[in-house]
């Protein structure tokens, strides 16, 4: 099961639920599963938020394996100047 | 009001052109002759990207009016090379990363130029106050200083 | 809009005055095009004076010097005899902006933009300079003191001109110097500006002196009380503390974006100060 | 110079690492470069925009009918010209974009929000026919009170600009509008808890004005529309498909049929990435069915371009007797300007990610209210968030009488450190950077009376993203490099020293370009650091392809397996022991028979770079103030920063340097200056004081490289990071001089003097810096 921690406003939508375990294998089934118990998540995991999988962050990719053991982070999207 | 007729000699060659009073040398180079190598960024002569030397004083080309130049040398950017030869300072901004973005070299290499016709051993006090009309928001000055003074020292031997 | 370059005084007073709307002079243009630009001004004549010989000379005349309203502060600094002379005024002329800006900007312009912060100004009026006039009653002689009234209003009738500046000759033992504060190292226009001439006396005191200071008022001020405030002194510290004192007595310059009240008032006793002892300084080695 | 502290895993780099000449170099050396306002066409108008006079009003009514039916007019455009678009965040070039607020920003359509706000535009045969068109424009407005500062934009009673913003992120959610678009929060552990174990808490408030990106080169757009409705701009920009994506949804057209050229562009620093000019451009040259020019004077810069925020920020850091942080709590107020969308969030996230602290809560503000939006500027938030921080650990340093590097090290994030804002870091350099400083003879050098020492460190994420680049083997062997990210500073050196390399050409051979929207997919803007990350990646994929089709080539030639054939040092080879027989050819000598082996050679990346690692730095400044004035004097600057692995050293130092200099003028003059009537006081160079040459000594550059292992080559963005330090690095130097602390930027000489007199610190200074 990855550890998975909403960081930052994220987690008023679930309720004040930051943290979850979830049998997710890719940053997809993650969203998915996410998504399947808040769906009030769905439309910001669509809207740009960034994937930390053991502190690499990923942003906007839906392929990117989740290790058994991964720790996830949804944090939000990053661009720049 | 009918426009001015102006001859005026531009890196060596003769020109004509008309103009609007209220147009800038700096007008008249990019929009009449084609010249947009001097570029415009404040049109207030806080910038110095339109530097060019006229009868051989470095000027603002955004603070001379086109009907001014009548019978005057002008030199810019474009007729720093010598045929396929880069001016010294063109190969030494060159080899010192001396340009980021490229906006501001045009002016930079005027301005350093003229300096150097006057100043062959410039401190570097001077060659950054000389340069202090010259603004650039990319390199921090450090290898733009750093290229003028070793073209000075490669000049001088 | 019209541009003219006549070659005498008579034609270009002839045309200013002849002017129907807007006419203004063309020296440097480092101020007249940058309000063209942005829509201040739009005259409907340009009388470009450059091509009047007089307006482009500087030359030594009864033992002082005559320079023309259109010299530029690069060609100022390139005569050794008049650096030499009053270094506060050629330092001056060439604090207004860049290289670019000192190879066109000209002491005529700076004084007739008709700005409390001029950079030439104070270091002309604490040199005693006398601007002459030419206009249609032919010419006057005006101390640069009295040029300027306010923000961009002069003294100068319509159809008048300045042709030249007029600087005095030098006794020996005199030194001249102009400072200014600004944020920057160069390119900003002076928060605060102090010129200072003095000649010493035979005994090494303080004799004649003149103090001038820019940006603290509606025009630049000619301080005499600063003058008195170190005459017959050596500049030492209760005479450097009373012309501190003087000089910050005399500003009424008002908040803006460039500095506050507080801001200047303070300074400018502090360049009064260091203007003084720089041309003590220079005073003793003449 | 450079100093190598660590160097990247070993590859057979010929030409990366290296100082090579730009191949775009000579083109900006001789005046040939095309930037932004240097391209025209035949048959083009003049556009121009008129813009608002007021901070805060109501547009009644807009009449164009004079200016239309002026002689040289052949297009007026205003709010009837945009179609609406909905509120809601969609996705438009890699960016979450409300579309209904930047069709509000290119054109106002109900209130004008800032001065400069445009309200018309106009198409004419010349400069002087579209400034007079302009004046025949009547627009009738009724004024509305505004508001300028961030604190006061949050009060109940603020005028409000938009009157259906109701703030996100607070529950229960508010039934009221305000100025506040949203409130985020980050937190981890308890700072309770933490502030307890705390033997020495500091708290400090600071304010940061708007400070502009100060590109020399004014925003600049030709646009171009045919009868069929295909349109085609060129435009100085750090991203052309951004601008694409912007003009196709904000005029109806299809992504296809909009084909954007980007110029050379003459400075961004994130002011680029937005659009203002272009679809003005695009809607003009529609409407009139000629080409439109639309340049901005310094002014319409200044006024009407993205500045970034100024911010209110309250800091408290806790620390025990022997210096380790246990608790950390900070608020941000920032400026988003007349729209949402302030960098407040990754401010947030990087106010303590230089630092391994147990207990982290940091609450952020958006806040709109009447200035131009803000756009990106180098490294977004973080310069404010970090500045605040930086200056509190400065002061626990001095209050706890410990080293301020020592302190940092202490207390540094390392590799498995958690971050501020959750993951854990791989590898990073900040403890790199703060050995590098230390070790300088800048760190170790007297100083003089009135001098100060000032030390701050720095921290910004880095980015990858969508990124194409096509690489071409020629018949003659050379090299033609596609990118589709614009070259701001160096990028083109630096691909065409990594397509060199991988395939084994000389660097003179590949010849690298710009393409634009029609020749390559997608591609994310240069900003966030990731233009050389994301790009040179891009480029090893297309190297990648090119030499697994010269194997399958030579396999073919040779009559032997693929397997057996390898590609080595630019040459196709056998592989040792193979059976056939095959003589090692290069890629100039495939080239030649590239028709006669199956046509063109060449390789296509396309990627959406993952792996970008942070990259943090350290820097060391020397200065000195003179009491009787506030003025301050740079005197030395060292910068150590973390390249992973420096591609181009000299260009590498050069952001390292520029984003120094910027830092400085943020530090010490460079601010908005607003009147009581809600204008823009200093909109132009001279007074919009950015650091000249003689403001600054040389800036010593240190290169550290901790290698980026998600990257062929070890490469971390760099650009951003150096504009982070140098606000507290400067602030905790002059409080070393003066023993005064200051918290608000500008450090002015009027604020600096009046805070030295206020407190009875005087003296004459050194005399070394006159007025």
């Amino acid at each position: 099961m990855a550890r998975v921690v909403l960081v930052g406003n994220l987690a008023q939508i679930t309720g004040g639920v930051a943290e979850f375990d979830l049998p997710a294998s890719s940053v997809k089934q993650l969203f998915d599963l996410l998504s399947e118990r808040h769906p009030a998540l769905a439309p910001h995991l669509a809207e740009g938020v960034a994937v930390a999988i053991d502190g690499q962050i990923y942003q906007d990719t839906l392929h990117e394996p989740i290790g058994s053991d991964s720790e996830v982070f949804l944090i939000p999207q990053i661009a720049g100047g | 009001m009918a426009k001015h007729h102006v001859t005026a000699t531009v890196n060596g060659d003769e020109v004509e052109f008309l103009c609007e009073t209220e147009e800038t040398l700096l007008d008249v180079l990019r929009d009449g002759l084609n010249l947009t190598g001097s570029k415009e960024g404040c049109s207030s002569g806080d910038c110095g990207a339109c530097s060019v030397t006229l009868d051989g004083r470095l000027v603002c080309s955004c603070l001379v009016l086109g009907c001014e130049v009548g019978g005057r040398r002008i030199e810019t950017i474009e007729g720093m090379a010598r045929g396929e030869r880069l001016h010294p300072l063109q190969q030494k901004f060159l080899e010192h990363a001396a340009l980021q973005c490229g906006i501001c070299t045009p002016g930079f290499l005027v301005a350093a130029k003229a300096l150097l016709e006057r100043d062959p051993d410039p401190d570097e006090t001077e060659v950054r106050y000389w340069l202090a009309g010259n603004l650039c928001r990319c390199t921090g000055y450090d290898k733009i200083i750093k290229a003028v003074m070793a073209t000075a020292a490669e000049m001088r031997s | 809009m019209r541009y003219e370059a006549p070659e005498s005084f008579e034609t270009a007073v002839a045309l200013l005055a002849g002017a129907k709307g807007d006419a203004r002079v063309l020296a440097g243009g480092t101020d007249l095009l940058v309000q063209m630009r942005a829509d201040i001004l739009d005259p409907e004549l340009i009388v470009d004076i450059k091509k009047i010989p007089e307006t482009r000379a500087v030359t030594e005349e009864r033992g002082g010097w005559r320079i023309g309203a259109a010299v530029t502060g690069a060609e100022l600094k390139e005569s050794a005899r008049l650096k030499k002379a009053w270094p506060g005024v050629v330092e001056a002329a060439n604090l207004i902006g860049s290289t670019q800006v000192q190879g066109r900007a000209t002491l005529g312009g700076n004084l007739c933009n008709g700005s409390p912060a001029a950079d030439s100004v104070p270091a002309l009026i604490a040199a005693g300079a006398v601007a002459s006039v030419v206009g249609p009653k032919g010419r006057r002689e005006i101390p640069v003191e009295d040029v300027m009234l306010g923000p961009r209003k002069l003294s100068l009738q319509k159809g008048e001109l300045i042709a030249s500046f007029f600087l005095p000759p030098r006794p020996k033992g005199s030194g001249d110097a102009y400072l200014r504060f600004i944020p920057r190292t160069e390119m900003d226009i002076a928060v605060v500006g102090a010129g200072v001439s003095l000649t010493l006396d035979g005994a090494g005191k303080i004799g004649a002196a003149r103090v001038s200071l820019g940006a603290v008022a509606e025009k630049v001020l000619l301080v005499p009380a600063a003058a008195q405030a170190m005459a017959g002194s050596t500049l030492d510290q209760p005479a450097q503390e009373r012309l501190e004192a003087a000089a910050r007595a005399a500003c009424r310059p008002i908040d803006d974006k460039r500095g506050t009240v507080e801001f200047r008032t303070q300074v400018a006793g502090v360049l009064a100060r260091r203007a003084a002892l720089i041309a003590l300084e220079r005073a003793r080695a003449n | 110079m450079a100093e190598t502290l660590t160097t990247a895993r070993d590859l057979p780099q010929t030409y990366v690492g290296t100082r090579t000449v730009r191949p775009d170099g000579v083109d900006k050396v001789t005046g040939r470069a095309r930037f932004g306002a240097d391209f025209n066409l035949p048959g083009q108008l003049v556009g121009r925009v008129l813009r608002s006079p007021h901070a805060h009003a109501r547009v009644v009514s807009i009449d164009t009918s004079k200016a239309e039916q002026l002689p040289g007019v052949k297009a007026v455009v205003t709010r009837a010209d945009f179609a609406d678009q909905p509120s809601e965040f969609i996705p438009a070039g890699e960016m979450m974009i409300n579309y209904k607020d930047m069709v509000r920003n290119i054109m106002a359509r109900e209130k004008v929000l800032y001065e400069g706000h445009p309200v018309a535009a106009v198409a004419a045969t010349s400069t002087a026919v579209a400034k007079r068109a302009i004046k025949l424009i009547e627009v009738k407005y009724e004024v509305l009170p505004h508001v300028i500062d961030v604190v006061a934009a949050m009060k109940p009673d603020a005028p409000l600009l938009h009157d259906d913003l109701y703030t996100v992120g607070v529950e229960p959610k508010p039934d009221k509008p305000s100025n506040v678009a949203k409130r985020i929060e980050i937190s981890q552990g308890d700072i309770e808890a933490g502030f307890a174990k705390a033997d020495l808490i500091v708290e400090r408030e600071f304010n940061t004005a708007a400070v502009h990106q100060g590109y020399i080169e004014p925003h600049a757009a030709l646009a171009s529309v045919s009868e069929d409705g295909s349109a085609e701009v060129w435009c100085t920009t750090q991203g052309h498909y951004i601008v694409r994506a912007h003009c196709a949804r904000l005029l109806g057209l299809d992504i296809g049929k909009v084909r954007v050229t980007a110029s050379e562009i003459g400075g961004g620093f994130g002011g680029k990435t937005v659009v203002y000019l272009e679809p003005l451009a695009v809607a003009l040259s529609k409407k009139a069915k000629r080409p439109v020019k639309m340049v901005m004077s310094r002014e319409e810069v200044f006024k009407c371009s993205g500045p970034t925020s100024g911010a209110n920020v309250r800091v408290k850091l806790g620390a025990t007797k022997s210096g380790q942080f246990v608790a950390a709590f900070a608020e941000l107020k920032y400026q988003a300007g007349a729209f949402q969308g302030s960098p407040v969030q990754p401010g947030v996230m990087c106010a303590f990610a230089p630092y391994d602290i147990e207990n982290v809560k940091v609450i952020g503000y958006d806040v709109v209210s009447n200035r131009p939006k803000v756009a990106a500027y180098r490294a977004p938030g973080a310069p404010i968030s970090e500045f605040a921080v930086e200056s509190v650990v400065d002061e626990i340093a001095k209050k706890l009488e410990i080293d301020p590097v020592e302190l940092r090290l202490q207390n540094a994030a390392r590799e498995g450190t958690k971050a501020a804002y959750g993951p854990k870091f791989g590898p990073i350099g900040l403890v790199d950077t703060l050995h590098a400083v230390e070790k300088t003879n800048h760190y170790t050098t007297p100083l003089e009376p009135w001098q100060g020492r000032g030390v701050a460190s720095g921290f910004w994420f880095n980015i990858g993203g969508e990124t194409c680049a096509s690489l071409t083997v020629n018949e003659d062997g050379t090299v033609s490099l596609m990118a589709g990210t614009p070259d701001i500073g160096g990028l083109r050196a630096s691909l065409a020293m990594v397509a060199a390399d991988e395939l084994g050409v000389p660097y003179e051979k590949v010849r690298p370009i710009i393409g634009d929207t029609g020749s390559l997919g997608f591609n994310f803007l240069t900003g966030g650091s990731r233009s050389t990350f994301s790009g040179s990646m891009a480029v090893v994929e297309a190297a990648r392809q090119i030499k697994a089709d010269l194997c399958r080539r030579a396999a073919k030639l040779w009559e032997m397996p693929v397997e057996q054939v390898t590609f080595e040092n630019g040459h196709v080879k056998p592989v040792e022991g193979a059976s056939g027989k095959g003589k090692p050819m290069s890629v100039a000598d495939m080239a030649k028979l590239a028709g006669k082996t199956g046509g063109p050679i060449g390789g296509y990346g396309r990627i959406n770079a993952q792996g970008a690692a942070p990259s943090f730095g350290t820097h060391l400044v020397d200065l000195e103030v003179d009491p009787e004035t506030g003025r301050v004097t740079i005197l030395r600057y060292t910068v150590a920063q973390d390249a992973g692995k420096a591609v181009h050293p000299s260009y590498v130092e050069g952001q390292f340097q520029g984003g120094a200099a910027q830092g400085i003028g943020w530090a010490l003059n460079e601010e908005y200056v607003y009147g009581a009537d809600g204008r823009l006081q200093n909109a132009g160079f001279l007074d919009y004081r950015m650091p000249v040459a003689s403001d600054l000594p040389m800036i010593d550059a240190i290169i550290v490289e901790v290698p980026n292992p998600r990257h062929p080559y070890g490469v971390r963005g760099i650009g951003e990071t150096p504009i982070v330090p140098p606000m507290a690095a400067i602030a905790n130097a002059i409080e070393q001089a003066t023993g005064v602390r200051f918290t608000e930027l500008p450090m002015s000489p009027p604020k600096i003097l009046k805070a030295l007199r206020e407190r009875g610190v005087n003296g004459r200074g050194n005399g070394k810096t006159h007025g």
